[in-house]
């Protein structure tokens, strides 16, 4: 880490105490003085005042002046700390924050999205904030960081995280119910432990490229489609039925040894029901490559889990406006809410059909085509969702099952 | 108290010559509008506009006969409205 | 003409019409101030209970007693209610209305069918934001600000409640230019400009900031209206607009609506303080001008709500500089007043412990503001509770302060009758302790980082959300103490003479109460306000 | 009662001049919005401009200074003695009013009829800062209208007053604070004529 870099914190919590401790003596002179004075010149002690003084302008001119140069040191202080915090470093590591009611999605250079803000610690780390919706506010307490998400603007901040943990990210602009709930994480990471999970996407690629290459996927289908070899389709989450040269059959969950056998040796031990037809790779690649194709394998299995409904549900916020129980939030509430007869506001027209999981897909990749009677069109676009998620979305509202009320 | 209460009577002579140099500025800001000075159109109506302003308010409005204080009353309400829009700029033209 | 005359000299209270019908239609500046003062303090009680409902919430993290939605609502109507039910018509409609001709020596204001007008207009304004509470899809969310694009698109009646804010802003503009014209014109002849009172001076400064910049807001607010049923889209990006400017628009009325609402609490802080020295007021003229100063400047300093909105570095710039110079005018006020004090023989009656802590909590008040006027520390610390501690000592402690202040002092002279000393005396102790447990522990909330208008916050945040919520309740016992006080005192309080406090201003030459046309004879000014030789206690 | 008693007729030209800079001021926040529009869309900004009719535009301008100076000669008349003068004046202002209303009314119409207003279909196709001017120019010049209204209504109750004689030679302040806000409109009016009609 450069040893002068600097960060978001160090001059802004000086201003803080400077002004603080300013403030302190200044508000502690003036009760005090208002305390002795009230006890000094009592009117039990003090019957008659002892002055007619109506002012005294040298007096006013030394509290003018005196207080005038504090303020405007304060001033110059308060400015720079400020300037330090929009002048962004030059060699920042830059991502985008997306705001929207109420969550925040972080897009990085290579395309990588997360709900979670995950910086390498040390780096500078500039964020461009933009707003699908209404105002919001990008703030990191921990680094004194904040700065509005301005929908059609984009407003930027940076902060360096300078140890590995967990930093609260809240919305700090009110934007409605779910704004208290609009909170995100800021997880500062070692470098290498940044460098896996952001090149995750580009090593795979490489890996696929690489089997493409070597002709793996003449025989393995990646989709889980039935071909000659076994799919790749979560190669490490299955189980498989080994059959061994001696006819004897054990099962194998995939690890690191056996993803190399059957690479190296794959006639060793066949999955049943399969001819043996593969040929081994030995020699044919080197060992990084074949590390890297077993990496990939290996990794094959949150891949193919299926998305989990519910958490999707909680992440994109979406429990803000509906509820589960039947109850009127700013959406309609999802309970039953699959094979009911929805009434919707669709291009002028009001229009009765039974909400079909089509619905439900269009409902939610394009909400403002069709919106339930009584319902302002506030939800926004949820189309960055993969297929996938979407699937899992639509299932788990399929599952809430009762009785549907507006 | 009520001693200002006194008024002075604008002639109708005087109220009509202010109407035609009204109507001759609306002439001329038209005409220079029909022609393209750049940046410079936006002034010159401006210009115009303040200047017909200051025909009504002086004599239609009789701020010129009124005391002084409302003259700076009215100062102070412009001020103000320019002040408004001035500082609004400064976010504006350097955001 | 005699039974004219014998009305005239009758006090005001008792005036040969009876009923309801004499009060609401009444053209009489202290029946239309008792208005104010029974409509403004009712929707005070409101704005507290719907306070204490919000501390009650955050009283543990999670939902405790209320939903989301309802919780927003709550925030809202606190907002809207205290600014603009109590807090911007406070000291002026109820102590401007009643004491301004009376200080002036004047027999009315300049225009008291306009005055009652206002009032109207003010009732009408609440009813509307009562009104707001109900039907549509539910009462506003949006907070008292009116953010766009929030407020444009939410489906709750917010364009009910910005319809009351302009009315209520309309009342007040019509409030503001009949103080100016009453200064003006209606002065006795005898008063000269540097012979007025500080509590005329103040409200002469807040009633120019009243009439110039209320219409901006509320042209805003008719602007949001009208987004939301036309579609108008003048904040709307997609539409050419600027979401910003809204913000400016909103803050060029309302910082300065700030100085609407401390002004006059200045102003009646410099006329109790010196009652209660016996000595004139250390700075008259510095006090002026740092009363016109800070109308003034107060107004170009709107933008210090916007560093962290994404407004220009310069204007940043700009915006922090100015607020620092407006801390001036202030700092110079607080220490002319505990100048007064110096060698002077103080009491410590009701008003004057009022005045007094009213210095300390302003003191606070003022000093935190410096912060978030730096805008480095402003950035962490905007939106968050520190903001809304700082907020609530400013105005509560300050504007709230000096109302208290206020109705101890004065109301003894509109109703001619005394409250319990020692009642009040304990209310202020409580009230005061209540008050710095309640927002001080805000404030350190806040610095550590939790956002203001939260339904919901971390674990981290609760110890200080509950000594809060546990300073909330003494704050709301010390309240109700005062008012009942002051109530019981005004009803049937022992009856005091035309002067309880040996003040110099020429409402106190005049009988408590005073009759209707204010002063039997055209009243002299043989004193200036702050000249307290020879002025007896009566 | 006290009402009458205390005539102070400064005071109330003063009351009325004050709330003239608060409708100024009001305008003001209009004003703010076209002076930032203007300098972020330019462009498109007086494109937007040069669709307004500023025939019709030049004949509303002269419209309402003639119907100011009708109100400026009224109040003269009346200081003179001449009521009859003044309520002839008078009328022709209000009828000068209602041309102007109906000359915006025909406008308003012909841009409305195009889809040319704040939500119409051909506007939402328009560049973000031509929307941003015909939103503008609807709200202001709606704006000024309903004040053509009310000082119309305002001068219209002065009419009455002045035939029923509570308006006369040596009581006029009614008809001088109505006629004050009379030019007020037309004071903003000469403002909002160049920046909406003649930008280039």
């Amino acid at each position: 880490m450069n040893a002068d870099a600097r960060n978001t914190i160090d001059k802004v919590d000086a201003t803080f105490f400077y002004i603080f401790g300013i403030s302190a003596l200044m508000l502690l002179g003036i009760t005090l003085c208002m305390v002795w004075f009230a006890y000094r010149y009592h009117h039990s002690r003090h019957p008659e005042p002892m002055s007619d003084s109506k002012g005294h302008p040298l007096i006013e001119i030394v509290w003018t002046i005196i207080p005038s140069l504090l303020v405007l040191s304060m001033f110059w202080y308060g400015w720079t700390s400020f300037t330090n915090l929009r002048d962004i470093p030059e060699d920042a590591f830059a991502l985008k924050a997306t705001a929207r009611m109420w969550s925040w999605s972080f897009e990085y250079e290579n395309g990588l999205t997360s709900d979670r803000l995950r910086v390498p610690t040390g780096q500078a780390i500039e964020v461009s904030i933009e707003s699908l919706d209404v105002l919001h506010s990008f703030y990191l307490p921990a680094f004194r960081v904040k700065r509005d998400a301005v929908p059609g603007m984009t407003t930027r901040v940076w902060f360096r995280p300078e140890q590995d943990g967990e930093y609260n990210l809240f919305c700090a602009e009110y934007c409605g119910t779910g704004h208290s709930a609009m909170i995100s994480v800021v997880e500062a990471m070692p470098q290498e432990a940044f460098d896996r999970w952001y090149n995750q996407k580009q090593m795979a690629q490489q890996a696929l490229e690489l089997m493409k290459k070597q002709g793996c996927l003449g025989c393995h289908s990646l989709d889980g489609a039935v071909s000659v070899g076994p799919t790749f389709q979560n190669f490490a989450g299955r189980e498989r039925t080994l059959v061994l040269p001696d006819a004897s059959k054990r099962t194998q969950l995939a690890d690191r040894a056996y993803t190399r056998r059957s690479i190296l040796e794959p006639r060793a031990e066949l999955v049943e029901h399969l001819p043996a037809i593969m040929p081994s790779f030995q020699g044919r690649m080197s060992d990084e490559e074949l590390e890297m194709i077993v990496d990939w394998l290996l990794a094959q299995r949150q891949e193919d889990q299926k998305p989990d409904g519910a958490k999707i549900f909680a992440d994109k916020g979406c429990g803000g406006c509906h509820s589960f129980d039947g109850s009127k939030g700013l959406g309609p509430s999802l309970l039953g809410v699959f094979g009911h007869e929805a009434r919707v506001q669709s291009e002028g027209a009001l229009r009765t059909f039974i909400a079909d999981e089509a619905y439900l897909r269009e409902s939610i990749l394009n909400p403002k085509a069709a919106v339930v009677e009584g319902y302002a069109p506030l939800m926004p676009e949820f189309s960055d969702l993969s297929t996938a998620e979407l699937d899992a979305l639509v299932e788990y509202l399929k599952g809430l099952k009762g009785e549907h009320r507006h | 108290m009520n001693d200002t209460n006194s008024q002075h009577i604008l002639s109708y002579a005087l109220l009509l010559r202010v109407w035609a140099a009204l109507l001759a500025l609306t002439v001329v800001t038209v005409g220079i509008s029909r022609i393209d000075l750049g940046a410079l159109n936006i002034w010159a109506a401006l210009a115009i506009a303040c200047s017909k302003g200051t025909l009504v308010l002086l004599f239609f409005m009789h701020l010129k006969y009124e005391s002084r204080l409302f003259a700076w009353m009215f100062l102070a309400a412009l001020c103000t409205l320019c002040i408004f829009i001035g500082f609004t700029f400064l976010d504006v033209l350097y955001r | 003409m005699n039974s004219a005359q014998s009305e005239v000299n009758t006090n005001f209270l008792q005036t040969p019409r009876k009923g309801l019908g004499s009060w609401i239609f009444s053209t009489d500046h202290k029946r239309i101030g008792i208005l104010y003062l029974c409509s403004v303090l009712s929707f005070f009680l409101v704005g507290i209970a719907l306070g204490l409902a919000l501390r009650l919430e955050l009283f543990s993290p999670g939902p405790t007693i209320v939903s989301a939605q309802t919780y927003n609502s709550l925030f809202t109507l606190h907002g809207v209610i205290m600014i603009f039910l109590f807090i911007i018509p406070g000291i002026p409609a109820i102590l401007g209305n009643i004491l301004l001709p009376l200080q002036l020596g004047a027999k009315d204001v300049s225009f008291p069918r306009l005055n009652l007008l206002s009032w109207w207009l003010y009732m009408t304004g609440a009813a509307l934001a009562l009104l707001s509470l109900f039907g549509g899809s539910g009462p506003p969310d949006t907070g008292w600000t009116f953010y766009v694009p929030f407020s444009a698109i939410t489906t709750t009646n917010v364009s009910l409640a910005a319809t009351a804010a302009f009315v209520l802003g309309f009342s007040s503009i019509l409030t503001g230019l009949n103080f100016l014209t009453t200064i003006h014109r209606l002065r006795t002849p005898y008063m000269s400009w540097t012979q007025m009172p500080l509590f005329i001076w103040s409200l002469y400064a807040t009633a120019w900031v009243q009439v110039l910049a209320t219409p901006i807001l509320g042209i805003t607010l008719l602007l949001v209206v009208l987004e939301r049923s036309l579609g108008l889209g003048l904040f709307d990006p997609g539409k050419g607009g600027d979401p910003l400017l809204f913000q400016h628009l909103f803050w060029i009325y309302s910082h300065p609506a700030v100085y609407i609402m401390i002004l006059p609490g200045m102003g009646v802080i410099s006329e109790i303080i010196p009652v209660f020295t016996r000595k004139h007021i250390f700075g008259y003229k510095a006090i002026v001008f740092s009363t016109l100063a800070i109308a003034f400047a107060g107004s170009l300093v709107w933008g210090h709500h916007m560093f962290a909105s994404g407004m220009s570095d310069t204007a940043v710039f700009v915006f922090s500089l100015l607020t620092f110079i407006v801390a001036i005018p202030s700092a110079i006020k607080v220490f002319n007043w505990v100048a007064t004090m110096y060698k002077g023989s103080v009491t410590l009656a009701p008003p004057m412990l009022f005045a007094l802590s009213f210095i300390f909590l302003f003191s606070v008040g003022g000093l935190t503001g410096l912060v978030l006027g730096a805008p480095g520390p402003d950035i962490h610390v905007h939106d968050t509770h520190f903001v809304v501690g700082h907020f609530h000592y400013t105005m509560f402690g300050g504007t709230g302060f000096a109302l208290f202040a206020a109705l101890h002092f004065w109301l003894p002279k509109v109703f001619g009758r005394m409250y319990n000393h020692r009642v009040a005396t304990g209310a202020w102790l409580i009230l005061f302790t209540g008050f710095n447990i309640l927002y001080g522990s805000m404030m350190i909330v806040g610095m550590q980082g939790m956002p203001r208008r939260y339904y919901d916050y971390l674990p981290e945040f609760t110890l200080g959300n509950q000594i809060a919520t546990a300073g909330s309740w003494l704050l709301a016992v010390g309240i109700l103490l005062m008012f009942g006080n002051l109530l019981r005192g005004c009803l049937r309080g022992e009856p005091v003479g035309d002067n309880p406090w040996g003040a110099a201003t020429l409402e106190w030459t005049t009988s408590s109460p005073p009759p209707l046309e204010n002063f039997i004879d055209e009243p002299e000014v043989t004193r200036g306000p702050y000249d307290f030789k020879g002025v007896n206690i009566s | 009662m006290s009402v009458d008693a205390h005539r102070d007729d400064t005071g109330a030209r003063m009351g009325m001049w004050l709330f003239l800079f608060s409708e100024l001021l009001l305008f003001g926040g209009l004003f703010v919005l076209y002076a930032v529009t203007l300098s972020t869309h330019g462009e498109a900004f007086a494109a937007a401009g040069r669709e307004l009719n500023w025939v019709l535009g030049t004949i509303n301008t002269l419209v309402l200074l003639t119907s100011s100076l009708t109100a400026a000669i009224a109040l003269s008349a009346v200081q003179k003695g001449n009521s009859a003068l003044a309520l002839r004046c008078l009328w022709g202002t209000l009828a000068l009013a209602l041309c102007f209303l109906v000359i915006k009314y025909v406008e308003w119409s012909s841009k409305i009829h195009h889809g040319l207003y704040p939500g119409g279909a051909q506007l939402a196709e328009r560049p973000e800062g031509q929307m941003a001017f015909f939103n503008l120019y609807y709200v202001t010049t709606g704006l000024h209208g309903l004040h053509v209204l009310i000082g119309g209504a305002l001068l219209g109750w002065v009419v009455l007053k002045i035939r029923q004689g509570g308006v006369h030679r040596s009581n006029f302040v009614l008809l001088e604070n109505s006629v004050l806000y009379w030019h007020l409109v037309d004071l903003i009016w000469i403002f909002i004529f160049p920046l909406y009609y003649l930008m280039l």
